[in-house]
């Protein structure tokens, strides 16, 4: 995994097939062998089949919402049941009862299923962009662009985040993509830039890249054919935990009432609770059970599937 | 190695064990228990009146250590003398050095004595004013421009040990006078005045004087301080000299008041009352003390309760719906549910078009069914409202101001709502198509054009972000959903508090925004937010109405000192409101409060605003065990 | 003499995703106590393997599919966990491939050297080991003051000779020395093979020497065991086996190594890769590499057998002296060699004895 | 040394001043400010909200008010609370400190020493069923929503079982009459754990030296450590303080259970990553040649090296937990830097904010530095020369 970049003379293709051609089948072959990897990891294997699982359960929203559901009832945020007392445990028509507000829960887990993919996933790929174009910069062209970056990152390093956030939350309320664009910044620009530099910087000193830099291969070239493939994987893999953190941190603000968001698991527990209904568990279990268990699963899934690609990516913790 | 980790697995089980063996330190101590949410953070009457005026510090300090001249006398929010003897004597004219200004006399009580023993007199009520005037209560900040009102009030004067003068710049109204100056707090003038003096000394005296930690200040009310953990408790102690202990106020059925007190015989009443005797309230305090837990949350609050650790769930806003479901079925503790002084609103800036055509004003209010939302969708959280003055204020609500579209289906109210739009000029490119009798919508009214003849931009409105108040959120929600039934293209646009704050009063560019107050007893906020000159920046009319014919009616209320043609103005002044709407006023919600009720008990629970509105009446509450 | 070690059919597999890997097959030889026995062959052929397995320290894919091993008479794999470690480093040492990374970063190298000792000789005080460190620490050639220091303050052939030190530290019987001196240049390297050789005299203790250096092995072996894909194929008397190789695969190996001052000669290169051991090809597992291979080869699995005293061997078509045609003419018409297989290794054998003077050498493998 | 202990001290200096800077800078260009408040009632004048603004300085520019914040800051001056006024942000921060100290610190070692522990035992039995067990569980609580966690603990054990108490970090009945304040007793308790800790720890490393300390050694410092520990436990009697003590603690339980479930995890699946790296290196092995039991194989060998990179995520955990702890004392009543921090922030008041994320900021820095020093001390391999590191 740590080569996957197409080093001269393996591929057995021959040379008349165009170049693409070929790195796609060495990348296509290297994905395959991650893949075998991947597999044996017990734990990434459960985080996939929940993400599937997950990703299933938000798919059916819109379905739902354009088939079976009637909107005026099952609208996640303004729907409302006439026909109960609110909030009423799980029945027929409310598979998992209604919230204080009559609104119907398993219409607002669903709904918000594809929003958390939302903001874990664009949080992530953006901490990710930032976090390999800014680590690769700093590893390949040294000097005052490193200096500068990793200064940065040692400061957003000492910034406590979920404090910060709820202190700027408590201020301005953030909305969904804000937020989103903000964890992945703060992400981006912190941790991940450093241990994504040092990986760049081990492949940036291996043969191959300065044979390129002979053969006239521009920087450019160079840090998007040859030292980025070798970064990415264990940018993948930091994604999968970035994605935890974003949906951790939402749920928190959610939770305090500091952002912006018209639906969320978190903001599910929290109209429960601003409603006083939190404090009796076993009476009113289907107003938190349901999201916590949903925010407990999804973030496990990611970080799972993280672990799994650490065995991947590192080779050491393989087992042999 | 091994026998470490061994050794500290066994110390962690032990304190684990012991912990849970070792019953905590339970034992009642006699005293009223409370929780509240935040800590207080001063001692000090000037910060907490001043800058740190938060109603913590009022619950557990000012409100049970101080007395003042005048009081209302709960339940009824009764004004009756505390200190004075009698009803301040008359305003009237006197020329002093040269000015004119307006006098009034003070008798006061002889029975009343701080917890040193020494006797409160008129040098402690001229000191009381006096002192905060040449500080310039502007500068104390808080409530003091407010309650030693310095457009109002001169100074005031001994003129014998137990009479005090009251020199007035103008003629104060209701609220200036009755319901500001003279329910100031009072204060020990040995104690105070060699602070002041200090303080004066300082390079920032206001600053000196907030800073100032009153350790051992004699109190006048029915509790002293005790002892503060910071962060964790607050224990105030019965006052052994409190003059007022076994004093007898009697309600009767025509409003009038008696106050006796057996003890050093001193004798009040109102006029002279007749009628049925509703209430009689014996003044305690009949707890050795009061104990303020301080927690962090209303779930830890509510267990608490239950638990028995605490009597009464101290808190402004009282508890959630969701909890007094839990805590009616709790053995030994009971629910209340009180209305409450306040409303949540909904305003156009007026100084926008079409915003400032009363009829489309007027038709929004229609369009919106306050019954439908507060019954169905909140299920009875929260209660429809129209009047600027809650019902519950009972004295001052005028039950005939008009009220809009009230008692109307879905249908019926388009059909009305586009009337009115239709008497003002509007048209539409598509007209709202309803039946009636099916009471169905059955095609949305579109492309409102205005009476200039443009067709109305959509405008967003402004309502709070389902987690700061998800009431005001579902309410906007809802409200902008009706609008656009017939084709008023208003947005719903949740927003932060802080920002929905800063674009209504500090930069007053908004369109339309629902927000909410909390009110005082006397409806002076008529005044203060539809009168022209508050429509400036930083003003509390940032919607910019301007009416002179109100403002003229509601100079004259402010100014009015006699209740009755008082009560008239106000009336007069809520129909215009209700016909103008300057504010569409949409609902509020009901107080619930709970106690233990085996272990306490109240003279009465029925009181406008709960029983957090006194502090959860520490000075009459009985302990049962 | 007394037989200290013997390994009877030993046969273990590795459990891999992909199947059994058939890391030793049917190996059986047994040592004297005393006695140095080398093990060559290339990289992957099990040698290691036969290392961990007299120490018992497989992984845990590892399985013991037959045989045994026994020693002074006690089959290692009837021991409980308990026993056999209580017997590691008492009875059996070692040392390691490399010796850079068999010590504690994080501990000094006197202590690690200590705790082995006190360890196995509960009886030991504390300062008595310490004493034994320091005389090992001579033994060796270590300044004494240095067994407080850190494996990082020493120099790589320091920590070759403090591995050393510590494998002398309970007076095994025998010491298995895996590659102990790959690591090392050339000048030190020979410098330590001959330290070992005397302590090993000195104290008449056995030895088992794995290298894929046949000039090491050549060196300082009794007896010398060739090992191909699992299988032990030829093994005998340093002497005869070097001087007469009858296994095409010990012939092909000594040509795979550059003589140090030797005369020049073109390295024969063994055309082909070792076999897969998931699945070895059938017959001799040497075959398809094999020039003198015959169909024979590919069919039947050569038996293990005594040729002389001494010398066993497991080959159809064992070379005999005067056939080694077939090997030269290769050699030839990949250069211009015209070597005698016989003197080459004779020269070999001298020179490499020799090397450790001092005399220039640019440094092997 | 010298040269690398200026440097960083430097580095240190120059980061918190642009980190100082960016908090200021941030805070103030949230919407609305403390007079505010002020927009709530009406009868208020406009002018007392004017002579608020000059006091509070808010009516000058911000550069000016910036520099003179760093102006203060540097001298130790955090600035005057605005919810507060005129209360002295450093007073109120103080105030809170040592609560959040004690209960965070016992929480993150406790935590940190379960994850070790655990991480070590199924890095070694990797695989096996103890190992699938706790990784899933581990994740599972590392994942878990906190605040929700929080109250199912205090439902199950404080509410139904009740075992332990409710919220809070005292008993107000038992306190009413305390001759000490609390932050008296969490002074105390944090001196005699200090005490306790130095002195077990100068205990064996003197009378425990070297790799087989002799029986009576080994019951001379035993019995040393618990004439110790009697000695504390007397003086706290004696000072009548230890039923205090004892409070504190009880009230402790809760949260350092739940901080302890929810962050073991972070801690167990770092040893496990690193100690599944060590387990492969050489001298392991080796060690197992060597016939060391294999108790002293992981610890002293496996365990040992792989300690290090969880060391640091002690240190920097332990720094962040500190007003991280919003959360936390929200939920279990335990008011503390977090808390205040989070009120601050919704009363607009900047300095108070502000003093409590330089906190935060400053206790960082130095958790870097222990950090580093730490590294030394673990690692012979390390040590600091003239350069000044990243």
């Amino acid at each position: 995994m740590n080569e996957l970049a197409p080093t001269p003379g393996t591929g057995s293709a021959s040379l008349t097939e165009p170049l693409w051609k070929i790195r796609w089948k060495l990348t296509r072959r290297s994905f395959a062998q991650s893949w075998e990897i991947f597999r044996e990891s017990r734990i990434g294997m459960i985080g996939i089949i929940l993400i599937i699982a997950f990703g299933i359960f938000g798919a059916l929203w819109p379905i739902m919402i354009n088939t079976v559901w009637d909107p005026m009832v099952y609208d996640p945020v303004v729907g409302f049941d006439p026909m109960s007392m609110h909030p009423s445990p799980p029945s027929a028509a409310h598979l998992l009862g209604t919230d204080p507000i009559g609104r119907d829960i398993l219409a607002q887990l669903m709904y918000s299923t594809g929003r958390e993919f939302l903001l874990g996933v664009l949080s992530a790929v953006i901490t990710v962009v930032i976090g390999t174009t800014v680590g690769t910069a700093a590893a390949y062209y040294g000097g005052l662009i490193d200096t500068v970056f990793m200064r940065i990152a040692d400061i957003i390093l000492l910034f406590p985040f979920i404090p910060l956030l709820v202190v700027m939350g408590s201020m301005v309320k953030l909305s969904f993509l804000p937020f989103a664009v903000i964890m992945g910044v703060l992400g981006g620009f912190g941790g991940i830039t450093i241990i994504l530099k040092a990986q760049a910087l081990s492949v940036s000193v291996r043969p191959y890249i300065d044979a390129a830099r002979v053969a006239g291969g521009s920087d450019f070239h160079i840090i998007v054919s040859h030292i980025i493939p070798n970064v990415l994987p264990l940018s993948f893999l930091y994604m999968m935990f970035s994605v935890t953190s974003a949906i951790l941190s939402e749920a928190t603000l959610s939770f305090f009432g500091v952002l912006n968001i018209d639906m969320s698991w978190g903001m599910m527990i929290h109209t429960a609770d601003v409603a006083g209904y939190l404090f009796d568990f076993a009476r009113y279990w289907w107003l938190w059970a349901p999201s916590g268990l949903a925010i407990t699963l999804f973030c496990a899934a990611f970080y799972m599937v993280g672990r799994g690609l650490d065995e991947v990516v590192n080779p050491r913790l393989r087992k042999r | 190695m091994k026998s470490w980790k061994g050794t500290l697995a066994a110390l962690i089980i032990t304190i684990l064990v012991v912990a849970i063996a070792v019953p905590g330190f339970a034992g009642s101590s006699g005293l009223y228990e409370m929780s509240v949410f935040e800590n207080p953070t001063t001692l000090n009457i000037f910060s907490a009146t001043g800058p740190q005026s938060t109603v913590w510090n009022d619950f557990v300090a000012s409100s049970q250590y101080y007395t003042s001249l005048y009081g209302l006398a709960q339940p009824y929010m009764t004004f009756v003398p505390s200190v004075a003897a009698d009803m301040p004597s008359e305003l009237k004219q006197e020329k002093i050095g040269g000015n004119t200004y307006y006098t009034s006399i003070v008798k006061m009580r002889k029975d009343i004595k701080w917890s040193n023993n020494t006797s409160l007199t008129a040098d402690d009520v001229a000191f009381s004013y006096n002192a905060v005037l040449d500080m310039d209560p502007n500068k104390l900040g808080g409530n003091w421009p407010s309650i030693v009102d310095p457009t109002v009030l001169e100074r005031v004067e001994k003129v014998d040990n137990y009479t005090v003068k009251f020199i007035l710049k103008e003629k104060p109204g209701l609220a200036q006078w009755q319901y500001g100056v003279l329910q100031t707090y009072l204060l020990n003038k040995a104690y105070w005045e060699p602070v002041f003096a200090k303080a004066k000394k300082a390079s920032d005296p206001v600053k000196e004087l907030l800073a100032y930690e009153p350790i051992g200040e004699p109190a006048a009310g029915p509790f002293m301080f005790g002892k503060w953990e910071k962060g964790a408790f607050f224990q105030n102690v019965a006052n052994p000299a409190y003059s007022m202990k076994g004093q007898i106020t009697t309600f009767y059925e025509d409003g009038n008041v008696t106050i006796v007190n057996p003890k050093t015989g001193f004798k009040w009443q109102s006029s002279k009352p007749t009628g049925k005797v509703l209430l009689k309230v014996t003044e305690g305090p009949n707890v050795s003390g009061t104990l303020y837990r301080i927690l962090g949350n209303q779930a830890a609050a509510v267990m608490s309760l239950i638990g028995g650790q605490v009597d009464f769930i101290l808190n402004s806003l009282g508890l959630q719906r969701g909890f007094q479901e839990q805590l009616s079925q709790a053995q030994g503790v009971s629910t209340i549910e009180n209305n409450v002084n306040g409303f949540r609103f909904m305003m156009f800036n007026l100084r926008k078009y079409p915003f400032n055509i009363k009829e489309f004003r007027q038709a929004i209010s229609i369009l919106i069914d306050r019954e439908y939302i507060c019954e169905s969708v909140l299920q009875g959280i929260a209660f429809p409202q129209y009047s600027v003055v809650p019902p519950g204020n009972a004295f001052w609500y005028n039950p005939d101001a008009p009220q809009l579209g009230k008692g109307l289906t879905r249908t019926q109210k388009i059909e009305q709502a586009v009337k009115v739009l239709k008497k003002a000029g509007f048209s539409w490119e598509v007209e709202p198509e309803i039946d009636l009798k099916k009471d169905k919508l059955i095609k949305r009214g579109k492309g409102l054009i205005m009476p200039d003849g443009k067709k109305m931009p959509s405008f967003d409105f402004m309502v709070m972000t389902a987690g700061y108040d998800p009431l005001r959120y579902t309410f906007g929600l809802n409200i902008a959903q009706w609008a656009k039934d017939v084709g008023i293209p208003m947005e719903a646009a949740p927003t932060d508090f802080n920002v929905v704050s800063d674009k209504v009063f500090e930069e007053q560019d908004f369109d339309a925004a629902l927000m909410g107050w909390s009110l005082t007893a006397y409806p002076d906020h008529m005044r203060w937010f539809f009168h022209s000159d508050q429509a400036g920046e930083g003003g509390f009319n940032p919607q910019g109405y301007t009416n002179p014919e109100f403002d003229k009616l509601a100079d004259a209320f402010m100014a009015e000192s006699d209740m009755d043609t008082a009560r008239k103005q106000a009336f007069k002044l809520q129909e215009i409101l209700s016909d103008e709407l300057p504010y569409i006023v949409l609902f509020d919600t009901p107080i619930i409060e709970a106690y233990r009720s085996d272990r306490i008990e109240y003279p009465y629970t029925e009181i406008l605003s709960g029983l957090q509105r006194y502090g959860a009446l520490t000075s009459t509450v009985k302990l049962l065990k | 003499m007394d037989t200290l070690l013997r390994l009877e059919d030993l046969t273990m597999h590795y459990k891999t995703k992909a199947g059994w890997v058939q890391a030793i097959d049917g190996v059986s030889f047994s040592l004297n106590k005393g006695q140095s026995l080398g093990l060559v062959g290339e990289s992957g052929c099990g040698k290691t393997s036969i290392a961990m397995s007299l120490m018992r320290l497989l992984p845990n894919n590892a399985k013991l599919v037959r045989g045994r091993v026994l020693f002074g008479g006690q089959d290692l794999y009837a021991l409980s966990d308990e026993e056999i470690r209580k017997l590691r480093w008492k009875k059996i040492a070692m040392i390691f491939q490399a010796a850079m990374n068999s010590l504690n970063p994080v501990y000094s190298v006197g202590n690690q050297i200590i705790e082995a000792i006190l360890t196995h000789e509960p009886e030991t005080s504390e300062e008595e080991a310490r004493e034994r460190v320091k005389s090992l620490f001579e033994l060796v050639g270590i300044p004494a003051e240095r067994m407080g220091h850190y494996p990082h303050e020493y120099s790589g052939g320091m920590k070759q000779r403090a591995v050393i030190a510590m494998a002398l530290a309970c007076r095994p019987s025998l010491i298995i020395a895996d590659e102990p001196t790959t690591a090392l240049d050339v000048i030190v390297q020979d410098k330590i093979l001959r330290e070992i050789e005397d302590i090993r005299c000195k104290i008449n203790m056995s030895m088992i020497y794995i290298s894929h250096d046949v000039s090491v092995i050549a060196e300082v072996s009794d007896v010398v065991g060739v090992m191909y894909a699992g299988k032990l194929l030829e093994l005998g008397p340093a002497d005869d086996v070097f001087k007469k190789p009858r296994n095409p695969y010990t012939y092909s190996l000594m040509y795979a190594y550059p003589s140090i001052l030797g005369e020049k000669h073109d390295l024969v290169t063994i055309p082909g890769e070792p076999p897969n051991l998931l699945a070895p090809p059938a017959g001799c597992r040497f075959h398809p590499r094999c020039d003198w291979a015959t169909k024979e080869c590919a069919k039947v699995e050569p038996v293990w057998h005594e040729i002389a005293n001494g010398h066993y061997l497991a080959c159809h078509n064992p070379i005999r002296t005067e056939a080694v045609k077939p090997c030269v003419e290769q050699v030839a018409a990949t250069g211009n060699a015209q070597v005698a297989a016989t003197g080459t290794v004779t020269e070999m054998h001298q020179v490499t004895a020799k090397g450790g003077d001092g005399n220039g050498a640019s440094g092997s493998n | 040394m010298r040269r690398y202990v200026f440097g960083r001290v430097g580095q240190v200096i120059l980061t918190l001043l642009i980190y100082i800077t960016l908090v200021y800078f941030l805070l103030q260009a949230m919407p609305g400010d403390i007079t505010m408040m002020y927009l709530s009632n009406p009868k208020i004048p406009q002018a007392a909200r004017e002579e608020l603004r000059s006091q509070l300085g808010l009516d000058q520019s911000l550069f000016i008010q910036y520099v003179s914040y760093m102006k203060n800051f540097f001298r130790g001056e955090l600035g005057v609370s605005f919810s507060q006024y005129p209360k002295p942000v450093w007073d109120i921060l103080m105030e809170k400190l040592p609560r959040t100290f004690v209960l965070f610190l016992t929480a993150n070692i406790l935590s940190f020493y379960i994850g070790f522990v655990l991480g070590k035992v199924i890095a070694w039995r990797r695989g096996k069923i103890i190992d699938h067990a706790a990784t899933v569980v581990g994740i599972t609580f590392w994942t878990a929503f906190y605040p929700l966690l929080a109250l199912v603990v205090i439902w199950i054990f404080a509410y139904n079982l009740k075992w332990l108490p409710l919220n809070q970090f005292i008993d107000p009945r038992l306190w009413t009459a305390a001759p000490f304040t609390a932050n008296q007793v969490f002074g105390n308790m944090v001196c005699g754990a200090a005490i306790v800790a130095i002195g077990i720890f100068l205990i064996f490393f003197y009378l425990l030296r070297g790799l087989k300390p002799s029986r009576r050694s080994r019951v001379y410092a035993w019995s040393a450590t618990a004439a110790l520990i009697a000695a504390v436990v007397f003086v706290a009697v004696r000072k009548g303080m230890l039923i205090y003590i004892w409070d504190i603690t009880r009230h402790m339980i809760l949260p350092v259970l739940t901080l302890t479930l929810i962050n073991f995890a972070g801690t167990m699946l770092l040893m496990r990553d690193s100690m599944l790296e060590t387990v492969q290196e050489d001298y392991v092995l080796a060690a197992r040649a060597k016939g060391l039991p294999d108790r002293v194989v992981r610890d002293r060998y496996a365990a040992r090296t792989a300690l290090l990179p969880t060391v640091t995520s002690l240190v920097l955990s332990l720094a962040s937990s500190m007003s991280g702890g919003m959360v936390t004392e929200t939920m279990f009543s335990w008011p503390g830097l977090g808390q205040t921090l989070f009120t601050a922030a919704l009363a607009n008041d900047y300095p108070l904010a502000t003093g409590a994320l330089a906190f935060t900021g400053i206790f960082l820095l130095i958790a870097h530095f222990i950090a580093d020093i730490l590294y030394a001390v673990l690692d012979p391999r390390i040590t600091y020369t003239g350069q000044s590191g990243i």
